[in-house]
């Protein structure tokens, strides 16, 4: 246990202090925001309709960008020689790290993403409810974007690939992810099966990654 | 199972039936291909069109098919250890591919004059699409290490982890379909499957499987074929 | 009996079109990279998968 | 035992025994195996062949301490933070001890990434006298280290196998001392 949180610490440490934490997450999401009214035109009620859609899209975008670095660091300095040999097995080092990363980017944004939408005209009733999804969804991502960024770790370019493997992952977390702002009916149940998408992620995330990094590591 | 545990008796057996399978194969595309034109009606509702389905529906199975194959490869070669099991699921990863890819573009030219539009995202349509990109990035995981022992273990999680992915996706899609009901679009579905239907659709998936077997060995054998030409190179450049 | 004269029939000859060019690809493909290999296999003096006298 | 990586036989009908408190060292040219024989030993990479036991038991992965070429430490993190890291992950040690054994006192403060080869080499070893296990797997350790710092490497190794420790070290033949036992790769 004292391994565990020892490993999610540092990993969260890390993120803040070489600027790829909450900082930078939220600052990409602020550029996306503008980006969006230039392309899409400045129609106040386009943009409301559009608003949740585009927070699930930054998010998505934003822990895509992060996934390819997730294990890479580690399995370039000889950390994971390392943490192969301690007594916590390296499944439980995978969701560690998968958590850290849920701590540093997918959760700063899930909280901020909805709050900034008012940039975009959202629906302010719908902010609290989108922030509940958020967070289910952006654990559930973290997880996939930590499968990919194990398969992906020994790889200098592994961006482009692991995009490839992990957005058709990020398929369903989407789908129920907008319908619990798009609609009335089914937003409970649509919250409900999210929680189930993330469990699903967390319990599968550990031993998908473990079994990656283990090819790499002979 | 006895004989796939000998790769050299699973070949020799293989060289055998080979040129076998070629044979039914081109028979089997003849018969089924009479059936769809000749030997079965028009739809009252699509006309001609209905014709599409006979090469439609056969890819979309086999797409699905080739990939649940590829997983249960997958599953075989981490708990029989099985030399051959990476191999056929490598083997079959481009044919799958092959397969999706024509029934997401009979979908599209099905789609045209029954809907009045190349695509729609309908449930069906949208979790062909997912599967694709599970092809292609399968195929990438191959590509992209020059290791084939470390690429085999990467492709195997990809492989797993997307066949979980499979379901859950169909499940989603459906569920968004019913979120956003499209107005006024026929269903895929069609028309209920009647025996004079039933029995090019038959055959021609007959044809389409035995080629996908065919096709299948014959990938199979060229891996094992460019195994050896690396190990021999390997040796090769270490006796130096 | 196809009706030669019905409307969309672009599309039906269309998808026939594809799925024969695709498939005849596939096959082509997979037959002329085993001709290859067994050219260099057997310039290597090293024998065919499955091949009577193949000892591996 | 035997070994293969990429698909290529390294090294095959390697054969040796070492009893508490014995040392051996693993010597060949560039590419016979070294690395990959203490890689084999350590776990990381799988016996292609034959068997490898510690006091009888195959799974040991967690009595050896591995260290390589790379030395995992976050150039980020300071010397303390780092060494803490690994306290944690062992789950024990005496950090302060550690940190005084290879004479790093007085770096604790410091960012990794603004120390030298030498001085990270020596945080890395340090890490040996955290983990408190039964078998050293060392890969080169003397790379970078100046002659006073290779004493103290030597000091820290002879005690190590006075209390019935066990090393495995590959070099290209200048070891400081002479180990239990030579096997020529």
């Amino acid at each position: 246990m004292t391994a565990f949180l020892a490993i999610l610490v540092r990993d969260v440490k890390l993120g803040f202090r070489q600027g790829g934490g909450a900082g930078a997450a939220i600052a990409f999401i602020l550029s996306v925001l503008v980006l969006l009214p230039l392309a899409l035109g400045p129609d106040q009620n386009l943009l409301q309709r559009l608003a949740p859609g585009l927070m699930w899209l930054s998010l998505l975008l934003a822990v895509l960008l992060t996934a390819d670095r997730l294990f890479q660091q580690d399995y370039e300095d000889g950390t994971l020689d390392g943490l192969v040999g301690i007594a916590l097995p390296l499944e439980l080092v995978c969701l560690a790290k998968a958590l850290a990363h849920f701590f540093t980017v997918g959760l700063p944004l899930a909280i901020a993403a909805p709050l900034l939408g008012i940039l975009v005209n959202i629906n302010a009733a719908l902010i609290p409810l989108l922030m509940a999804a958020m967070v289910l969804g952006a654990l559930a991502l973290s997880m996939l974007a930590a499968i990919g960024g194990a398969v992906t770790a020994g790889l200098r370019r592994g961006g482009l690939l692991v995009a490839l493997l992990i957005l058709p992952l990020y398929v369903p977390v989407l789908v129920f992810g907008q319908s619990v702002t798009a609609t009335e009916q089914g937003r409970a149940s649509s919250l409900l099966v999210l929680l189930a998408l993330a469990l699903i992620a967390v319990a599968v995330q550990p031993i998908a990654s473990a079994a990656a990094l283990r090819a790499y590591l002979r | 199972m006895q004989v796939l545990a000998n790769p050299h008796r699973f070949f020799s057996i293989a060289n055998r039936v080979m040129p076998l399978l070629w044979v039914l194969t081109a028979m089997t595309f003849l018969v089924a291909l009479y059936f769809a034109f000749f030997n079965s009606p028009a739809d009252y509702q699509q006309g001609e069109t209905v014709r599409i389905m006979y090469v439609h529906v056969p890819s979309a199975t086999l797409a699905l098919g080739i990939y649940l194959l590829m997983a249960l490869a997958s599953v075989m070669a981490i708990v029989f250890r099985h030399p051959l099991a990476d191999m056929a699921a490598k083997a079959a990863a481009p044919l799958g591919a092959a397969f999706c890819f024509l029934a997401l573009v009979t979908g599209a030219l099905w789609g045209k004059p029954m809907w009045g539009t190349w695509w729609v995202w309908d449930a069906r349509l949208t979790s062909m699409f997912v599967l694709m990109l599970l092809y292609l990035g399968y195929m990438a995981v191959w590509k992209a290490f020059d290791d084939p022992s470390r690429a085999a273990v990467l492709a195997r999680v990809v492989a797993l982890v997307g066949v979980i992915n499979v379901p859950i996706v169909k499940f989603s899609v459906d569920w968004w379909n019913t979120l956003h009901q499209p107005a006024s679009i026929i269903k895929a579905s069609g028309p209920a499957i009647h025996s004079t239907i039933l029995w090019p659709l038959g055959l021609m998936f007959l044809a389409f499987a035995l080629l996908f077997l065919s096709t299948h060995l014959l990938g199979l054998k060229n891996l094992v074929r460019e195994q050896r030409l690396r190990a021999a190179r390997m040796k090769a450049v270490h006796a130096k | 009996m196809i009706d030669f004269t019905a409307d969309h029939l672009g599309f039906v000859a269309a998808s026939y079109g594809i799925v024969a060019v695709v498939l005849v690809a596939v096959v082509v493909r997979a037959v002329m990279k085993a001709r290859q290999l067994k050219r260099e296999l057997s310039s290597q003096g090293l024998s065919d998968p499955g091949q009577r006298d193949d000892q591996s | 035992m035997a070994c293969e990586r990429n698909g290529r036989v390294v090294f095959s009908d390697i054969s040796f025994r070492l009893e508490a408190g014995q040392s051996a060292e693993l010597r060949g040219v560039n590419g016979a195996g070294k690395s990959s024989l203490l890689r084999v030993v350590a776990g990381l990479v799988p016996l292609a062949g034959g068997t490898l036991t510690l006091n009888g038991e195959s799974e040991f992965a967690t009595q050896c301490h591995y260290a390589g070429h790379l030395d995992g430490l976050k150039p980020a993190m300071t010397v303390l933070e780092n060494l803490q890291f690994w306290e944690d992950c062992f789950d024990g040690g005496d950090v302060d001890a550690a940190l005084a054994a290879f004479a790093l006192r007085d770096l604790r403060d410091v960012a990794v990434q603004i120390l030298s080869a030498g001085q990270r080499r020596r945080l890395a070893l340090s890490r040996l006298l955290l983990s408190h296990r039964t078998l050293w797997l060392l890969d080169e350790p003397m790379t970078a280290l100046d002659a006073a710092s290779q004493e103290k490497l030597y000091g820290h190794m002879k005690t190590h196998l006075a209390q019935g420790g066990m090393i495995l070290v590959a070099t290209h033949g200048d070891l400081g001392f002479v180990p239990h036992q030579v096997i020529a790769l």
